[in-house]
């Protein structure tokens, strides 16, 4: 019944989406001036062309699968989760929390209670809003924007007046113990005799996000409780005629979303800084939106997403390092990718449709 | 005997022009042909019905006649001029108006806002209101269409919004009017009420195309009727030269049973038993007031009233799930057993668990998640039954294979468990609720107006599974507000008005129009002076109280 | 708190209140005719750099207006374009919006300047200056009533009080007009309106385009009335906070009055009151630039009951699948 | 060839960034030098930039902002024949050379001014981000107006606790007005791109501002007091002449070596009455000889003050 084979809508629909947003993001390089082969090129050398690259871009791709998954959950449930950058900020304090004052002798010990930290500080960040969408109605839209000016000063509070070492400029906590320090994607490497990612910030979380993805993907398709998310992200009278309490369903995706929200915390706090510093998210809590909705809300989708915007992040990164292209042009062709990847993929879908309807037809008697 | 060969069955009686004339129209929807290569012909004057079995293109044909999809290909005749209809507002200007089987009314607008939306007379709203409001009172008076109008729309019971539909398009001064579906959500009452009135609109001239899926209102009301199947054209027949039997036959292909057969009851233990029941909804509205009834294993009880006197709260509260903020009273038990209403245990899934089936009122909204893939809907409620689970995780295999049998012994169509719910027909999407409940052999089953909006077809098929489950020794609630249905299906029959039972009655034992008396909320039987003699007719319905908001 | 404070507090109130309230009412026209627009933030922002630019280099604030209003405009389109035309996803297109101003603003604004994105400042009539009503001063001597007038009312530049008058008017247009009519059912059902024989594209994106226009008064506001020129992501974020008053407001214009006072208010308090001294505790400062945000959800949660948005809302309208 | 690396807020942040593109540009005039130039994307790159940079044979090294001091005191041993230089922190390694500014002084010196010029005895301090280093500012510029006027009043705002708190220029002008109802009439802005809008507000209101880091005084002549210049500039052009010879240890760019101060130029010479430029001469002079001890806030995260 389906109007084009799946494997277009999946593969080819995207893919033409994505040279369009290259083609306008080709057009404004040429008006400021620059040479678009040579932003591309540098772009895809930056982030694919060498395993320093990969280093970066896999890093970044980390932070955003998890705001991106803890996006996808909560609009699983209906509920539109804004608050993934107050969420994740709050997980880096219940990082640096455990480390800092829990005796870990090795990262073995100090990743799961880190995780759990991070989550549970997410989570609880979560908590005030789920409740309050769900029993008194106030909008999770609003209360999640919010959340994120009130974590931001809360997170300002505790590093400057209670973590900041004294005498330290920098708004940011102590080191966390040697002991503490994740191993890196590259040290992993290197165990088994390959030079790969020297001096990147890819560490283990990488696993972790990729098993946070098929987590949630169980979670969410084949769990009993992915299954009421489902429901009531679909339909209120429907869940109630279900046995499905909106209520305990709401509060419970929130925690979970702010939760894997949190969790990000491991990757850039934990896994890269070492530290907490102030504004350690740098806007990933935004970007999962875009990751979430550009991946159809589906952990695939998703993991695909991030490792789109973590090579934009990273080419980008080093287009503005090395040419003279200013790094807002990175900025700009994101929002192009998200634009036509996101918002106008049916500008590609319908001709495309036509055109199997078109191919079809002739067979069929 | 009818023809069944195109249009040639039906002829102007005059040499005058047809009112309407559609010539090969065809129209995909992607891969689905909705119509194909579709000839009709509907002399003016007449009232023309159309039938067909979900899904057959009934309303996508009209909703081309009316300029909402365009047709692939085709020609449209209207009073015999060729006229290429591009938008409804060309339809409204050629006369058209229609009245869809989804009311394309905005909920928070008053009456009259709807009626002027898409017609006002210049940019400011108030004289086309003091306008409106005058030619309103007018159509009123004349076709006794009566609606406040600065009621909002959500505040009005489903027969009254379906009035405003109508006046909408008598406010564009049609000449043509479409109706799909239209007694569908009507008590026979309010039918009866809209027949007269679509009579009277012939006899002054204009031209009326009805679906339905009931033939005794086609063959009480149209001159002529045509037939659709599988998005073609089957037949066109004067509705004076054909039978029910036959109509049904054309449109589903087979010999259909018309009447239920059924055995006579044999009452065992009672299952359910309801000690009055109040409800206070949280507008502080008293929606029941003191219900008690038993319904016994092997008996079907039907509750019969006009919608809105508390039937939906009473399944809903049976259901495990009123609206929040409800005061409730009274005692529920089921098999002898006390089951709470309120608080702990008192939800759906509780419900399930004591051996109760529920088929909602409204199998869109409630019964079934419309995104979700068929088979995924067939375990909808039942998700935590150990046959769906293995372990932490559900186990598709198991839903998909019972969903797959579930669709072989009750006949859905396409039979294709992987389709969204929302892309099956009305019946189709009833029967996968149907079979959901009733396989589950429920000791009591809950269902609520289970035909619908159903073709015939699936109608008999649902009635039997119904009669088939009561014969299994099952207690089953039967809530329509179609008194054939109900005469037909149940055992005991009991009419629920302003949140009362007025009365029970046994089906062989009363009449139509003693029923409506009860459902209008006519204590007693006995001539009373303020109620003798009243039929249950048009005039009466008037002062039926409204579905309140 | 003395009278003078209380003035000063409003008076400083209605002009951090006035881009929220444009962009609000903004919001409304958008999404009361269903299509939803988290992009406020980035056409304030792209209003608010074309409209310094243009202003610096023609030396008009009112070249400046409407170059604000063609900047937010077109993005405007973009947003109209993916989710009308094309009925894609309205939420991800309002991100899109977000991000293409936030990175166009500096891109262009360095290409042109050379400033790292910052315009330069605007002087004399380049600048919408301070409106003195008449009589403010004749009045001011009036107990009471004549502080208030020649204090608070008095003494704004003109958008302000286009953004006040844009209060009643939008109320009247949308509820007193045809167009208003319409608009409200294309975004509660807009099958309604198509039926009905009204194009529910054209009226879809004549709603986008006012928001456009709205959106483009509000940033060119914030870069020529408020400021002298634009500086980088100089919206702040109000764009979010319009948007939350527009929920808070649940979609009606004096609400949004309301709710964009409320959050003018509140800002205003914070910045008098850098550190409030409770008696028993100080709060910091830090938490007093919070407080407009925490007081926002504890009169949300507290007294504002659940906001049903348009029925038709986010959906792209969809007849045939 | 040197190179420099900015700090997040980017090359034309109107604050320290911009003063160090200055310097470097300046030392291009002069001796026609070339140099590479980074500008940071995010936190991750801190790092790699500096990496890549030791790697292609860059040196000396210079970095703006105590957020590198984290990762330089990692990479530093790893580039041991690299010299590197930052600014606004203390990195020890002996291939370091930590640039670091007496900001309080500069600030007590326009707090002098600042008092001395108000007739209300009340002055602002509108800082940016709510961040230690800006009160070291605040704390420094409210010691040297209570040092002329010991019962005078200084308000005290900051603009937010996020990035966006360096880019509000309206909520900048709103402070500074708030600030004026009060009784303000000299407004001291460490903030940003949010300080020209305190800027811009107090010349809208008659009253007199003091700007920040660079000479901002030509913004609106005579209606900005002063500016509590830090030579930055300064700091990378010295660093990129000394080249590879780069001295390690601190080097503390004082009130006596040049590295803060107040300014006065043709924009604001009016302003400046001979009273108050002895005074500040011998602020000078006293701070010089350690007569007057400037509380640095960093010291213990307090300040006497206010
Ligand atoms: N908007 C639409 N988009 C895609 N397919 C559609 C659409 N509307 C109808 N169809 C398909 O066209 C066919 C005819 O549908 P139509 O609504 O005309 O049937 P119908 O005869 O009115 O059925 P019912 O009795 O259930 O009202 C069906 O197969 C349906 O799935
Ligand atoms: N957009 C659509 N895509 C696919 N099928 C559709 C679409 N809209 C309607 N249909 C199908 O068209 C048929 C008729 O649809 P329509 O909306 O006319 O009535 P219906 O949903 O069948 O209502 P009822 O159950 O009251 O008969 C159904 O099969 C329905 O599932
Ligand atoms: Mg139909
Ligand atoms: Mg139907």
């Amino acid at each position: 019944m389906d109007k084009m084979p799946k494997w277009a809508d999946v593969i080819l629909t995207p893919l033409i989406s994505l040279l369009l947003a290259m083609a306008i993001s080709a057009i404004v390089i040429l008006a400021i001036g620059e040479s678009p082969w040579e932003a591309l090129t540098t772009m895809i050398d930056g982030a694919l062309g060498s395993s320093y690259g990969w280093g970066f871009t896999l890093y970044y791709a980390t932070n955003f699968i998890f705001t991106g998954l803890a996006v996808s959950v909560a609009y699983h449930a209906g509920l539109f989760n804004i608050g993934g950058e107050g969420q994740a900020a709050m997980g880096g304090l219940g990082v640096a929390l455990v480390l800092l004052y829990l005796p870990l002798p090795h990262w073995l010990l100090a990743l799961p209670a880190a995780m759990v930290g991070a989550a549970l500080f997410g989570a609880l960040w979560a908590l005030i809003p789920a409740y309050l969408q769900a029993k008194r109605g106030s909008h999770i839209v609003i209360t999640t924007i919010m959340f994120n000016f009130i974590a931001a000063a809360v997170l300002n509070y505790v590093l400057v007046n209670l973590l900041r070492p004294v005498g330290s400029m920098d708004p940011a906590s102590a080191r966390f113990p040697e002991s503490t320090h994740l191993p890196k994607l590259s040290d992993m490497a290197l165990n088994f005799g390959i030079e790969w990612g020297k001096n990147t910030p890819a560490n283990i979380t990488f696993f972790v996000a990729l098993a946070a993805c098929l987590i949630v993907w169980l979670l969410i398709w084949r769990t009993r409780l992915g299954y009421e998310i489902r429901v009531l992200g679909k339909s209120e009278p429907g869940a109630l005629y279900a046995g499905i309490n909106p209520v305990k369903i709401t509060v419970i995706t929130m925690l979970i979303s702010g939760g894997l929200a949190g969790l990000m915390a491991i990757n850039n706090v934990m896994g890269e800084a070492e530290r907490l510093l102030l504004n350690a998210v740098e806007g990933a809590g935004f970007i999962g939106i875009a990751v979430a909705l550009m991946g159809r809300n589906h952990p695939v989708g998703v993991l695909l997403a991030a490792l789109l915007f973590g090579f934009l992040y990273q080419g980008g990164g080093e287009l503005a390092l090395w040419t003279t292209i200013p790094r807002e042009l990175i900025i700009v062709i994101q929002a192009l990718v998200i634009l036509f990847t996101g918002a106008l993929d049916n500008m590609v879908r319908i001709p495309l449709e036509r055109l199997f309807l078109a191919i079809r037809k002739p067979g069929r008697p | 005997m009818a023809t069944t060969t195109g249009d040639k069955g039906v002829r102007p009686a005059s040499a005058a022009p047809a009112a309407i004339e559609l010539r090969k129209i065809s129209k995909a929807f992607g891969p689905v042909q909705a119509n194909k290569d579709i000839d009709l012909l509907v002399p003016k004057g007449t009232i023309h019905g159309i039938i067909g079995e979900n899904g057959a293109g009934k309303s996508t044909l009209m909703s081309i006649l009316y300029g909402f999809y365009k047709p692939d290909s085709g020609e449209v005749l209207i009073n015999g001029q060729p006229i290429t209809i591009t938008d409804s507002q060309t339809a409204i200007r050629a006369g058209i108006g229609m009245v869809f089987q989804h009311f394309k009314l905005v909920q928070n607008f008053t009456v009259l806002e709807n009626i002027i939306l898409g017609a006002e007379d210049g940019a400011l709203l108030r004289p086309s209101l003091a306008k409106a409001r005058g030619v309103l009172k007018q159509l009123a008076a004349e076709y006794q269409l009566n609606v406040d109008p600065d009621e909002t729309i959500e505040e009005l019971s489903v027969g009254h919004q379906q009035r405003v539909e109508i006046l909408k398009a008598l406010y564009r001064q049609a000449d043509i009017l479409i109706l799909d579906e239209p007694t569908g959500v009507l008590t026979p009452a309010e039918a009866d009420h809209l027949f007269r009135i679509l009579e009277g609109l012939r006899d002054e001239g204009k031209t009326i195309i009805l679906i339905t899926h009931k033939l005794r209102e086609i063959m009480e009301i149209t001159d002529n009727v045509s037939v659709m199947r599988r998005g073609e054209m089957v037949a066109s027949v004067k509705t004076a030269e054909t039978t029910p039997e036959e109509l049904a036959e054309l449109m589903v292909g087979r010999k259909v049973l018309l009447n239920v057969a059924k055995g006579a009851a044999q009452p065992g233990q009672p299952i359910l038993e309801v000690r009055d029941l109040k409800l206070v909804d949280p507008d502080g509205v008293e929606r029941l007031r003191g219900i008690s009834f038993d319904i016994r294993a092997g008996e079907i009880v039907g509750i019969a009233g006009v919608s809105g006197n508390g039937q939906t709260q009473l399944l809903e509260l049976l259901g495990g799930y009123p609206e929040s903020g409800s005061k409730i009273s009274g005692t529920v038990k089921v098999n002898g057993k006390e089951i709470p209403l309120m608080g702990r245990g008192a939800d759906a899934a509780e419900r399930r668990e004591n051996g109760i089936g529920h088929v909602p009122e409204d199998r869109q909204v409630e019964g079934l998640i419309m995104d979700f893939a068929a088979w995924e809907n067939v375990a909808f409620g039942y998700h935590h039954d150990p046959r769906y689970n293995r372990g932490l995780l559900m186990d598709h295999a198991a839903i998909r294979e019972d969903a797959e049998g579930k669709f072989e012994r009750f006949d859905v169509r396409p039979r294709n468990t992987n389709l969204a719910a929302r892309n099956f027909s009305g019946g189709n999407q009833q029967k996968i609720v149907v079979a959901r409940e009733i396989e589950r052999n429920p000791d009591l089953l809950l269902i609520g107006q289970p035909t619908r909006g159903v073709d015939i077809g699936a109608i008999e098929f649902i009635h039997k599974r119904i009669v088939e489950l009561r014969d299994a020794g099952k207690a089953v609630l039967l809530v329509s507000v179609e008194l054939d249905e109900i005469l037909s299906l149940s055992d005991r029959i009991a009419v629920m008005f302003d949140g009362r039972i007025m009365g029970e009655r046994l089906p062989g034992q009363t009449t139509t129009g003693e029923l409506g008396l009860l459902m209008a909320g006519v204590v007693d039987t006995e001539n009373t002076p303020d109620s003798a003699g009243i039929p249950p007719g048009p005039k009466h319905v008037e002062e039926l109280p409204e579905e309140p908001a | 708190m003395d009278f003078a404070t209380i003035l000063q507090i409003l008076d400083s109130a209605v002009r951090l209140m006035t881009p929220l309230l444009l962009a609000c009412l903004a919001g409304l026209y958008s999404e009361r005719a269903g299509v939803f627009d988290i992009g406020l933030e980035g056409k304030m922002l792209m209003a608010a750099f074309t409209a310094a630019a243009v202003a610096y280099a023609t030396g008009s604030a009112w070249l400046g207006l409407l170059a604000g209003v063609a900047g937010s405009l077109s993005l405007s389109l973009i947003h109209g374009a993916a989710s009308i035309t094309f009925r894609g996803n309205q939420l991800i297109s309002g991100v899109a919006i977000n991000f293409l101003a936030s990175g166009l603003t500096v891109l262009l604004g360095q290409k042109i300047f050379g400033l790292g994105g910052r315009t330069p400042p605007l002087e004399g009539p380049a600048r919408f200056g301070e409106i003195t009503l008449p009589f403010a001063n004749a009045l001011r001597d009036v107990p009471f009533i004549g502080p208030i007038y020649a204090n608070v009312i008095s003494g704004h530049t003109v958008l302000v009080y286009i953004a006040f008058l844009c209060v009643p008017l939008t109320w009247w247009v949308l509820f007193r007009t045809r167009f208003g009519l319409r608009l409200r059912a294309v975004g509660e059902n807009p099958a309604s309106v198509d039926t009905a024989g009204v194009s529910v594209t054209r009226l879809r994106f004549i709603a986008v385009a006012i928001c456009g226009i709205l959106c483009g008064l509000a940033g060119a506001y914030l870069a020529t009335g408020l400021s002298a020129g634009f500086v980088k992501e100089m919206t702040a974020g109000r764009g979010f906070i319009a948007l939350a008053a527009l929920i808070f407001a649940k979609w009606r214009p004096w609400t949004a009055l309301g709710a964009t006072f409320l959050f003018g208010l509140l800002e205003a308090i914070a910045n008098r009151y850098p550190n409030l001294d409770l008696g028993i505790i100080t709060i910091p400062s830090i938490f007093m630039t919070a407080l407009p945000y925490i007081l926002t959800v504890i009169i949300l949660a507290g007294f504002v009951g659940r906001a049903i948005p348009p029925r038709a809302g986010g959906e792209p309208y969809v007849k045939e699948r | 060839e040197p190179a420099l690396i900015y700090d997040l807020g980017g090359k034309f942040d109107k604050s320290f960034n911009e003063a160090a593109f200055n310097g470097a540009q300046r030392w291009v005039e002069e001796t026609g030098g070339t140099y590479k130039e980074l500008e940071m994307q995010s936190e991750a790159q801190r790092e790699q930039a500096l990496r890549r940079l030791a790697e292609t044979g860059a040196n000396p090294i210079v970095m703006t902002g105590f957020a590198f001091g984290d990762v330089l005191t990692k990479i530093a041993p790893d580039y041991p024949d690299t010299k590197f230089a930052i600014i606004d922190m203390v990195v020890e390694a002996p291939n370091v050379q930590s640039i670091v500014f007496t900001e309080e002084q500069g600030s007590y010196l326009a707090g002098i001014m600042a008092a001395m010029v108000s007739q209300s005895g009340t002055v602002g301090f509108i800082g940016g981000m709510d961040i230690p280093l800006i009160h070291k500012f605040e704390c420094g510029f409210a010691q040297g107006f209570k040092s002329v006027k010991a019962d005078g009043n200084v308000l005290i705002n900051y603009t937010g606790t996020t990035p966006a708190a360096w880019n509000d220029p309206v909520k900048g002008g709103e402070l500074a007005r708030a600030q004026k109802s009060q009784g303000a009439d000299v407004i001291y802005a460490a903030a940003g791109g949010t300080g020209i809008g305190v800027l811009q507000a107090a010349a809208d209101e008659g009253i007199l501002s003091i700007g920040v880091d660079s000479n901002q005084n030509h913004l609106h002549p005579g209606k900005v007091l002063t500016s509590m210049v830090k030579r930055v500039d300064n700091a990378v052009f010295d660093a990129f002449t000394t080249g590879t010879d780069l001295e390690p240890g601190v080097k503390v760019m004082d009130l006596a070596a040049g590295g803060v101060d107040v300014a006065v130029d043709e924009a604001n010479q009016s302003l400046v009455t001979p009273e108050i430029q002895a005074a500040i001469d011998d602020a000078k002079a006293k701070i010089a000889s350690g007569e007057i001890a400037v509380h640095d806030y960093m010291a213990d995260n307090t300040c006497p003050a206010s």
